[in-house]
């Protein structure tokens, strides 16, 4: 096994013992101990072998390597099922674990080359001497502010606490309102009054969206037009406004 | 070059400082202080004659390799000619935090992300979008962070008011045409809305 | 070296990380990309023929100047620069299926390796090594991770093609790949649970 303990920077618990990934990890090592035939592996054997590396390494509470066990045993137990000869519908109930362990096999070579080549780079060192005078200034970003309402929404929906929940009740909030219609008219050139004040809103709220309109209307950052009477307000955006 | 001046042109290449003439003496222990200091006067001439973008150039006590100010200012305009780059979604998650819960420490983003975010926020003060506004109360007294005019500016915005209030954000995004990916409860009103909504003006 | 070559050198020396073709193409607009490409291979050449402690090597989409591995342990020794940590055994397993299997979920990746890979693909993240690159159709639309340029500059790879092809990887376990003097036919307990175990479907 290369494996070497775990990195601080993994942090959380994963079961290590001398240097296992896991329960995979664990049964190909002992396929590969006892020289064994991955394509017909003797599960009643693999298994007992299994159980008691387990209880070697003190793996009894893993919850994947108890699954791996419970899978050995079932494995054992559909081979001991009768069946008839020349059963044409019979299926090796090992296949799915070959199959996995091949897979599994695959991938650990594929470290092996990582490893190698992520030696050779380490091996060569680039340049760290950042030149203050001549050091040219960093790329232009291109940031949008898309990307980065994407990425609030990203943090509330994994967020550990949702502390980035804080409504704070105002009698009228025309600022918070006016944040809004612009935030609106940012993002398109045309809204409706649906747009800017929610259906359910709280009368603070229709309030305070209809003095922001008002206001911004003032400002000539938007015009509002009413095709009909009753009909739905339309917003839009004024680029003469923006630009003043 | 003989493998003394090869030995000592990586040395300089790979440190981030210059390197005092005693600690290259140190890098092969069989050399001889004088033949150091004819391998580097090797190395020198080699720039300087061969014709070389770098030269070798005497700092202080110490040696360092400098590329030649004749190509500082077609450097500089390549980079800015260049595609611009985009911050990594872990960037963008960090200078979310920053944005909506400023002033605000190291530890809280770590505590909200699940994950430490040290080599982020350097970065992202690197790039100016960041930077310390103050320190806190208690132990250690750890730094505070807040965005910056440059952040305003890379997003358009006027005043950090500008940006859609927590409670709005699912509003902003869906009238962005966000994308897939995005989960917003079809409000009834909204799906009304978008059905209703009047093609844009060309 | 010509004039091209010089100003490209100048440049690869002055960043730390490697230039993209498209960057290098730009430092001077007057030359052609077939110009640059000659320039760049003459500094190669140089280089390797000229006898120098450093390399001109091509990573991911672009160029970069690496020291020769012959004296970074020298150099590590003398403490002038350090090489960085590697990755553990469970990262780069998470890594390697990543890279193979890409765009893939968490939940398809904790599946091959048998155990979940949660805290590692954040750590991955965090280095850049890699990003998510959409979502998954299905149930909660999770997240699809895919390997950075990073990735490529931190194995020194310039696409991902130079990965082994799975079907080149060789399965050590097969009966045939074992090595000589496997003798588990006539091992007694397996010619006995072979016995009582029916042979597997060809």
């Amino acid at each position: 096994m290369t494996a070497p303990g775990l990195s601080p920077l993994e942090g959380a618990f994963v079961v290590d013992v001398d240097g296992f990934n896991g329960p995979l990890d664990l049964l190909l090592s002992l396929i590969r101990d006892e020289q064994l035939d991955v394509y017909d592996i003797p599960v009643a054997r693999v298994c007992q072998q299994f159980v008691d590396r387990m209880h070697a390494l003190k793996l009894n509470e893993a919850a994947e390597y108890l699954e791996m066990a419970a899978r050995l045993i079932r494995i054992k137990a559909q081979m001991l099922l009768p069946r008839k000869e020349g059963d044409e519908g019979w299926e090796d109930p090992r296949a799915e674990l070959v199959r996995r362990l091949l897979e599994y096999q695959q991938m650990r070579e594929v470290v092996d080359v990582l490893e190698r080549l992520g030696d050779d780079r380490r091996n060569r060192f680039g340049r760290t001497f950042v030149q203050q005078a001549a050091a040219p200034p960093p790329a232009p970003l291109a940031l949008s502010l898309t990307d980065l309402l994407v990425a609030v929404d990203r943090v509330l929906r994994t967020a550990n606490r949702p502390t980035v929940h804080e409504v704070v009740p105002r009698a009228i909030d025309v600022d918070g309102a006016i944040g809004l219609v612009r935030a609106v008219l940012a993002l398109r050139e045309q809204a409706r009054w649906r747009d800017v004040v929610r259906a359910d809103a709280e009368p603070w709220e229709v309030l305070s969206g209809l003095l922001a309109l008002l206001e911004l209307a003032k400002r000539s950052e938007l015009s509002l037009t009413q095709p009909r009477p009753f009909a739905d307000v339309e917003i839009r955006r004024e680029l003469a406004g923006q630009a003043a | 070059m003989n493998s003394l001046a090869k030995l000592l042109e990586a040395a300089l290449f790979a440190s981030p400082r210059p390197i005092p003439g005693e600690e290259l003496a140190a890098l092969d222990p069989e050399s001889s202080p004088a033949a150091v200091q004819a391998a580097l006067e090797e190395l020198r001439e080699h720039y300087d004659v061969d014709g070389h973008g770098v030269a070798l150039v005497a700092v202080g006590d110490g040696w360092q390799i400098l590329t030649r100010p004749e190509y500082t200012e077609a450097i500089e305009r390549a980079q800015m000619a260049v595609r611009p780059q985009r911050l990594s979604a872990a960037a963008l998650e960090t200078l979310a935090i920053i944005a909506y819960r400023q002033p605000i420490e190291r530890a809280e983003i770590a505590e909200i992300r699940g994950v430490d975010a040290g080599a982020i926020i350097k970065s992202l003060h690197e790039r100016g979008l960041i930077d310390v506004v103050g320190r806190a109360e208690g132990l250690g007294r750890p730094l505070l962070y807040g965005t910056t005019a440059m952040f305003l500016e890379q997003f358009g915005l006027r005043h950090l008011e500008e940006l859609p209030r927590v409670d709005e954000l699912e509003i902003a995004l869906h009238r962005s045409g966000l994308p897939a990916g995005h989960t917003a409860v079809e409000a009834p009103d909204v799906a009304e809305s978008a059905a209703a909504e009047p093609a844009p003006t060309p």
